[in-house]
C-alpha cells in the first residue's frame, strides 16, 4: 500500500485525517459522510412520514416496497424526472443558485462534526465558530430563493425566515458561549472552540455539559434546542414555509430537483444542528457513564449495543413479515421485507463479531486494530443514536404543536430566549469563577 | 511557484480597496455604495491580518476584529438611514440625496 | 504531505497553505469585487460580495488567523449580508435596476480611483524590497486563546485591548439604538 | 326581523348598526394613489382562490403593511351554481336534494330547514317520530360539521394531528348516515312531511354506541389543543368581535354565541322536537377565536346530550305526515330558519300556488358570517387571517350557492 494511505492508519494517536494532513483519508471521510448524510436524509424522510402517520392514526406510505421502505427512492426518482420549472419573471441565475447555497451551507458543516475522536474530516481550532457561521449561511439560500421567485408569498417567506434565523442565531450563539465557558473549567483555565475539544472537555470533567452546574447547562441546552428548531425552519417555527399561510413560503415556485435540494438541505441542517447539540451538551461520541462504569466488562457490555440495536430492527422486520397478509398479492413485499430483515440481522451479527473480537483483552496491551475498529463503531453508534433522538423530537414537535405566529416568535426570541441565555451566560461565568 | 509573501496579500488588498473606492465613487445605488464600503473594510482587514503574520504577533488580528465590529455597526446604521430615507423620498439613488433637510 | 514543515507548528495549515489555494482565493475575491461594483442588480452584487467575503475568510485561514476567519463568516456572511439582502428586498429596486448604473460624477470618481491605484502601484514598486521573503508561522492551534488574552487580559490583568473592546461594545450598542430609531416609523 | 332583533336585547345595537350601514362596501381603495409616506411596505396579495387555507375557493384580497393587515376584501362566487334560480324551475320535491349541496358538510341541517319551511307553508306537521329522527340526525350532523371545522381550523393554525382524529370519528357518523339513507355526505335524509325511511334495525344501539365512543374522543381533541400554549397564543384575543357588532352584521351561530349573546334558534324559536329536550347554550365571553373554539367544543357535548335524550325517548308511530303526491302549497310566503351548525339557516319561500316556488331565497349562515371577516382581521397579521377564516367556519358551497 502506498505510504499516503497507510501512514494515517498506522499513526498511534487518534487524530482526524485533517489534523494528520492526509488529504486522501480526508477525501474518503468526506465521501463517506456525504453518502451517510444523504442516506440518513432519505431514512429520515421515510421515518418522518411513518412516525407522523402513526401519530395521526394513519399508516403512512405502504405501497412502494414493504411498509413503504422504498418510498424515498421513488420520491427521489419522481422529483428528478419532474419538469424543472423556472418562472418566466424569476431571476434565472439567482433562482438556480439559491438551492445550491442552502445545500452547500448544510453540508459544509459536516466537515467538523466529530463522530468520534478520529471520526471527523478535520478538527478545526474554531470548530464551533465555523459551524455556527456556515450554518448561518443557509439563510442566504432561503432569502435569495424567495427574492428570485419574484412572487409575493415567497418574498414574505424569505423576509420572515431571514428575520427569524438572524434573531434566533443570537440566542443560539449565547447558549453556545455558555457551553464554551464550561470547557474552560479545567486546571489550565483555557477553554476550546474545537468540536473534539468539547467532547474531550466533557470527558475530562466527567460530566455532560447538560448536567454541569445544574440547572445552568440544562437551561442553555434547552435554549439551544428551541433555537435550533427555529434555525432549521421546522414546526412549530416553520414560519418561512408556513403551508396554510404562505402556501409553501420561500419554495413556492420551486419544483422537481431544485425543490428536493431544499428538502435535502433542510434535513441535512436538522442533522447538523442536532450534532452540535449532541457534541456540546450530550457528550458527543461518548457512551453513557464512561467514567463511572469504566471497567472492561462494562466496556464490552456497552459495545454490544450496536449489535443489539440491529438485532432489534431485524426483529421488528421479522414481526412485520409475520404480520403481513399471506395473500399472494403481498408475496413480493413479504420477500422484500424478509430480505431486509435478514440484511439487518447480518449487520447485527457482523457488529456482534466485531464487538467480541475487538474487546480489549487487557488494558495494558496496546489496542489492536480490531479493537480500534470496534471503538470507532461504538463512537459513531452512540453519536448517531443521540442525534436520532433529536430527529425523533423534531417529528414529535411537528405532530403535536400548532404553528407559532411570526410576531410572537420574534418576541420569544428577543424578549425571552435572549435575556435568559444572557443570564445563564453571566451566571455560568460567576459560578465558574467561584468554583475554580 | 514563488512562495506567497506579505506582498501578495497586499496586492490583493490594494485591488479590493481600489474596487471599493470605485464603487463608492461611481455607483448610484446606495445599497451598492454601502457594499463597496464593506469591500474597502475587508481590504483593510486583509492588510492587517497579513501584517500580523509578517510581524508574528496578533495585534493585527485583534485590529481586524475591531474593524469587523465597526463594519457591523456601520452596516446597521447605514441601512437604517437608507430605509428612513427611502420611506421619505422613495429613492435609493445617491444623485437624489442632495438635500440636507426635507 | 509536506515533509519539510515542522508538524507541530503548521500541521493544520499544511494542506491548504499552498500558492494554488492562494491564487484561487485571491482570484475569487477580486472577481467578486469586480462583480459587486458592476452588477446592475443589487442582489447580484450582494451575492458577489458574499463570494468575496468567503474568499477573504479563506485568505485569513491561510494567514493563520482562523478566529478572524470565523468571525468574518459569522458576522459578515451570516449577519451583515443577510441584513443587506433584507434591505434590498424592502426597498423597491425595480426602478433602480432600470436606471443608469453609475452616478453623474462617475468619470471623476473613476479618475480618483485610478489615481489611488497609481499611488498604490508606485508604493509597491518602491517598497517591495522592504518586505521579507518568508512569512512567519503563527501558532495556529492557540490562536483564539491568544486573541482572547489580548482582548480580555490574563490572570486578573487587563489586556492591551480590554478598554478598546469595551468601547467597541458601546459602539455596537449605539449602533443598535441608532438603527432602531432610524427605522422606526413613529417615535 | 325587527321583533327578533328586540329579543336579542342589547342597548348599543342601534349605534353599531348605523356604523356598519355607513361604511363603504369596498374598503380597500385598491386604486387609490399610494400615500407618500410608508407606501413601500404596502403590499396587496391575493389569498386564494387557490390557497390551502381558504376552505375552498374563497379569494381574499389582502392589503398588507409588512405583515399587518390593513384591509381585506372577499371575492366570492367561484362556486356559484344558481341554487336559488334552480329552485324556481323545480317542483318542491325535486328541489329537496339541491339544498344538500349548499353546506355539504351539514347537509342534514339544510334538508331539515327546507322541509320544515315547506311544511310550514303547507300547514303540515311532521309526526313525532319523524321529528325525533330529524333531531338525532341533525345533531349528529352538527357534531360531524364541528369535527370537520376543528380539524381544518387546527390544520390552518399548524396543528396537523387533530385533523386525522376528527376525521376518524366523523367517519362513524357518516357510517350511520350511510346506513340510514345510503348517502354519506349529501344525505337527502328528509322529505317534505317527515322522513322517507324508517330507522334501520339497531339504529338506536349504534347511535348509543357512538355516543359512548365519541365523548372521550372530544376530550382527546381538547387535550391536544385547549391548554396548548401555542394554541392559546394563536387564538386568544385574535379576531375579537363584540356581541353588538355581531348582531349588527347579522352574524349568528357559534360566532355570535362566543361573543356573549345567548341566541340559539333551538331555544329561541324551537323547531322540530327541540322544545322537548334539556340542553344548554354554551356562551363565550371575549368573542375571540379561542372562545369560538370553546363554544363549538361545548356544543358538541350538548349535541351528545340531545341525541342521548332523543334516542332514549324516541316514540313509535308513523314517520310521514299526510301530504299530497304533488305538493302545491297555497299562495303565500314563509320565512323559516333553523340553527344550522354554522348559524341561522333561513329559507324564504314565495309560493304562487303552483308546484314550483315563485321565489326561493336562502339565508346561508356562512355567507352572512363571512362579512365579519374584515371587522375581525383589521390590524392583525397574515397568520391571523388564516385563523379567523377558519374560526368563522365557512363552507364555500353555501356562501356562493
Amino acid at each position: 500500500m502506498p505510504n499516503f494511505i497507510m501512514s494515517y492508519l498506522n499513526s498511534k494517536d487518534a487524530i482526524t485525517p485533517g489534523a494528520a494532513g492526509s488529504q486522501f483519508w480526508a477525501l474518503i471521510y468526506v465521501f463517506v459522510i456525504f453518502t451517510g448524510v444523504s442516506v440518513a436524509v432519505m431514512a429520515m424522510n421515510w421515518l418522518e412520514r411513518k412516525a407522523l402517520a402513526h401519530f395521526q392514526i394513519r399508516l403512512g406510505p405502504m405501497r412502494v416496497g414493504p411498509h413503504g421502505l422504498l418510498q424515498p427512492i421513488a420520491d427521489a426518482i419522481k422529483l428528478m424526472l419532474k419538469e424543472d420549472i423556472i418562472p418566466a419573471e424569476a431571476d434565472q441565475f439567482v433562482f438556480w443558485v439559491a438551492p445550491m447555497i442552502g445545500l452547500l451551507a448544510a453540508f459544509a458543516v459536516y466537515t467538523v462534526i466529530p463522530f468520534g475522536p478520529s471520526q471527523a474530516v478535520s478538527d478545526m481550532n474554531i470548530g464551533i465558530l465555523f459551524m455556527l457561521g456556515v450554518s448561518s449561511l443557509g439563510v442566504l439560500g432561503i432569502v435569495v430563493a424567495g427574492w428570485a421567485s419574484n412572487s409575493h408569498y415567497p418574498l414574505i417567506g424569505a423576509l420572515r425566515s431571514s428575520a427569524q434565523m438572524v434573531s434566533y442565531e443570537v440566542a443560539m450563539g449565547l447558549a453556545v458561549v455558555s457551553a464554551i465557558l464550561m470547557t474552560s473549567m479545567n486546571a489550565s483555565g483555557t477553554g476550546t472552540l474545537s468540536m473534539i475539544g468539547f467532547v474531550r472537555a466533557q470527558q475530562e470533567q466527567g460530566v455532560w455539559f447538560i448536567f454541569k452546574f445544574f440547572p445552568l447547562g440544562l437551561i442553555a441546552f434547552v435554549i439551544f434546542a428551541i433555537a435550533m428548531v427555529a434555525e432549521t425552519n421546522r414546526a412549530p417555527f416553520d414560519m418561512a414555509e408556513a403551508e396554510s399561510e404562505l402556501t409553501a413560503g420561500y419554495h413556492t415556485e420551486y419544483s422537481g430537483l431544485r425543490w428536493s435540494l431544499f428538502m435535502l438541505a433542510e434535513y441535512a441542517a436538522m442533522i447538523a444542528v442536532s450534532s452540535i447539540a449532541v457534541t456540546l451538551w450530550l457528550g458527543g461520541w461518548m457512551r453513557p457513564f464512561p467514567n463511572l462504569l469504566n471497567a472492561r466488562t462494562w466496556d464490552f457490555i456497552f459495545s454490544l449495543f450496536p449489535a443489539l440495536t440491529f438485532f432489534g430492527l431485524a426483529a421488528i422486520g421479522i414481526v412485520g413479515v409475520v404480520r403481513m397478509s399471506s395473500h399472494s398479492f403481498f408475496r413480493i413485499q413479504r420477500i422484500g421485507l424478509a430480505v431486509f430483515a435478514a440484511v439487518l440481522g447480518f449487520i447485527a451479527l457482523l457488529l456482534l463479531v466485531i464487538a467480541v473480537a475487538g474487546r480489549s483483552a487487557d488494558a495494558n496491551v496496546a489496542a489492536s486494530s480490531a479493537s480500534r475498529f470496534r471503538e470507532g463503531i461504538d463512537y459513531v453508534y452512540w453519536f448517531v443514536l443521540k442525534v436520532a433522538v433529536f430527529m425523533y423530537l423534531f417529528i414529535w414537535y411537528r405532530a403535536t404543536w400548532p404553528r407559532y405566529r411570526f410576531d410572537r416568535l420574534m418576541r420569544v426570541g428577543w424578549k425571552v430566549l435572549l435575556p435568559i441565555s444572557l443570564g445563564v451566560l453571566i451566571v455560568t461565568a460567576i459560578v465558574g469563577v467561584i468554583v475554580s | 511557484m514563488v512562495p506567497i509573501t506579505t506582498f501578495h496579500y497586499l496586492v490583493i488588498a490594494a485591488a479590493l480597496f481600489v474596487l471599493g473606492v470605485i464603487g463608492v465613487l461611481t455607483r448610484r445605488n446606495v445599497v451598492i455604495v454601502l457594499m463597496s464600503i464593506e469591500l474597502i473594510l475587508n481590504a483593510v482587514n486583509l492588510n492587517l491580518v497579513a501584517f500580523s503574520r509578517m510581524w508574528g504577533n496578533l495585534h493585527g488580528q485583534v485590529f481586524a476584529i475591531f474593524v469587523t465590529v465597526d463594519a457591523a455597526a456601520e452596516a446597521a446604521v447605514g441601512l437604517g438611514i437608507l430605509i428612513a430615507f427611502f420611506r421619505n423620498r422613495e429613492t435609493i439613488n445617491v444623485d437624489e440625496i442632495d438635500l440636507l433637510k426635507w | 504531505m509536506n515533509p519539510g514543515l515542522n508538524p507541530g507548528m503548521v500541521r493544520d495549515m499544511a494542506p491548504v497553505a499552498t500558492p494554488f489555494f492562494f491564487y484561487l482565493l485571491a482570484g475569487l475575491a477580486v472577481a467578486g469585487g469586480v462583480l459587486v461594483i458592476t452588477r446592475r442588480n443589487a442582489v447580484h452584487s450582494a451575492l458577489a460580495l458574499i463570494v468575496t467575503l468567503l474568499a477573504v475568510a479563506g485568505l485569513y485561514l491561510m494567514l493563520f488567523a482562523p478566529f478572524v476567519a470565523g468571525v468574518q463568516i459569522i458576522v459578515y456572511a451570516g449577519g451583515i449580508m443577510v441584513l443587506f439582502l433584507f434591505v434590498i428586498m424592502l426597498v423597491n429596486i425595480e426602478r433602480s435596476s432600470k436606471d443608469r448604473r453609475f452616478n453623474r460624477m462617475w468619470p471623476v470618481g473613476l479618475a480618483a480611483a485610478c489615481a489611488l491605484l497609481a499611488l498604490f502601484v508606485s508604493a509597491f514598486v518602491k517598497g517591495k524590497a522592504l518586505f521579507p521573503d518568508r512569512m512567519m508561522s503563527l501558532p495556529e492551534s492557540s490562536n483564539t486563546q491568544q486573541i482572547a488574552t489580548m482582548l480580555y487580559g490574563e490572570a486578573g490583568k487587563m489586556g492591551p485591548y480590554t478598554f478598546a473592546f469595551e468601547i467597541a461594545s458601546l459602539l455596537l450598542l449605539v449602533a443598535i439604538l441608532g438603527a432602531v430609531i432610524m427605522t422606526k416609523k413613529k417615535i | 326581523m325587527n321583533a327578533r332583533a328586540n329579543d336579542r336585547t342589547d342597548d348599543h345595537i342601534s349605534d353599531s348598526t348605523n356604523d356598519v350601514a355607513n361604511r363603504a362596501p369596498s374598503n380597500l381603495d385598491l386604486d387609490a394613489p399610494a400615500t407618500p409616506y410608508l407606501d413601500s411596505n404596502e403590499l396587496i396579495i391575493n389569498m386564494g382562490p387557490q390557497h390551502p387555507a381558504t376552505h375552498g375557493v374563497l379569494r381574499v384580497i389582502l392589503k398588507l403593511d409588512g405583515e399587518k393587515v390593513l384591509g381585506t376584501e372577499c371575492v366570492i362566487g367561484y362556486l356559484h351554481r344558481g341554487v336559488e334560480k334552480i329552485a324556481e324551475n323545480r317542483t318542491y320535491t325535486m328541489f329537496n336534494p339541491y339544498v344538500d349541496r349548499m353546506d355539504y358538510v351539514a347537509a342534514v341541517s339544510n334538508g331539515l330547514g327546507y322541509c320544515e319551511a315547506v311544511e310550514k307553508l303547507m300547514n303540515v306537521e311532521a309526526p313525532a317520530r319523524a321529528k325525533y329522527i330529524r333531531v338525532i340526525l341533525t345533531e349528529l350532523n352538527r357534531i360531524a360539521s364541528h369535527q370537520l371545522w376543528l380539524g381544518t381550523h387546527a390544520l390552518d393554525i399548524g396543528a396537523m394531528t387533530p385533523l386525522f382524529y376528527t376525521f376518524r370519528d366523523r367517519e362513524e357518523i357518516l357510517k350511520i348516515f350511510e346506513k340510514y339513507c345510503g348517502a354519506r355526505l349529501t344525505t337527502h335524509a328528509f322529505r317534505i312531511g317527515g322522513c322517507q325511511y324508517e330507522t334501520y334495525a339497531g339504529f338506536e344501539k349504534e347511535v348509543k354506541n357512538f355516543l359512548t365512543y365519541v365523548a372521550p374522543k372530544i376530550d382527546e381533541y381538547e387535550e391536544l389543543l385547549t391548554t396548548n400554549r401555542i394554541w392559546l397564543e394563536r387564538t386568544k384575543n385574535v379576531g375579537v368581535i363584540s356581541g353588538a357588532d355581531c348582531i349588527a352584521l347579522g352574524v349568528t351561530g357559534p360566532v355570535l354565541r362566543a361573543s356573549g349573546v345567548k341566541w340559539d334558534l333551538r331555544k329561541a324559536q324551537p323547531y322540530a322536537a327541540y322544545s322537548e329536550f334539556d340542553f344548554e347554550i354554551p356562551v363565550g365571553t371575549n368573542g375571540d377565536t379561542y372562545d369560538r373554539y370553546l363554544v363549538r367544543m361545548a356544543e358538541m357535548r350538548q349535541s351528545l346530550r340531545i341525541i342521548e335524550q332523543a334516542v332514549n325517548r324516541i316514540p313509535e308511530g308513523p314517520i310521514m305526515a299526510k301530504v299530497p303526491k304533488v305538493i302545491k302549497p297555497p299562495v303565500g310566503e314563509i320565512y323559516h330558519s333553523i340553527e344550522a351548525p354554522k348559524g341561522e339557516l333561513g329559507y324564504f319561500i314565495v309560493s304562487d300556488g303552483t308546484t314550483q316556488p315563485y321565489r326561493l331565497r336562502v339565508r346561508p349562515p356562512s355567507f352572512v358570517n363571512l362579512q365579519a371577516l374584515d371587522r375581525m382581521v383589521r390590524g392583525l397579521l397574515v397568520a391571523d387571517v388564516i385563523a379567523v377564516i377558519g374560526t368563522i367556519d365557512i363552507v364555500l358551497g353555501e356562501v356562493d350557492r
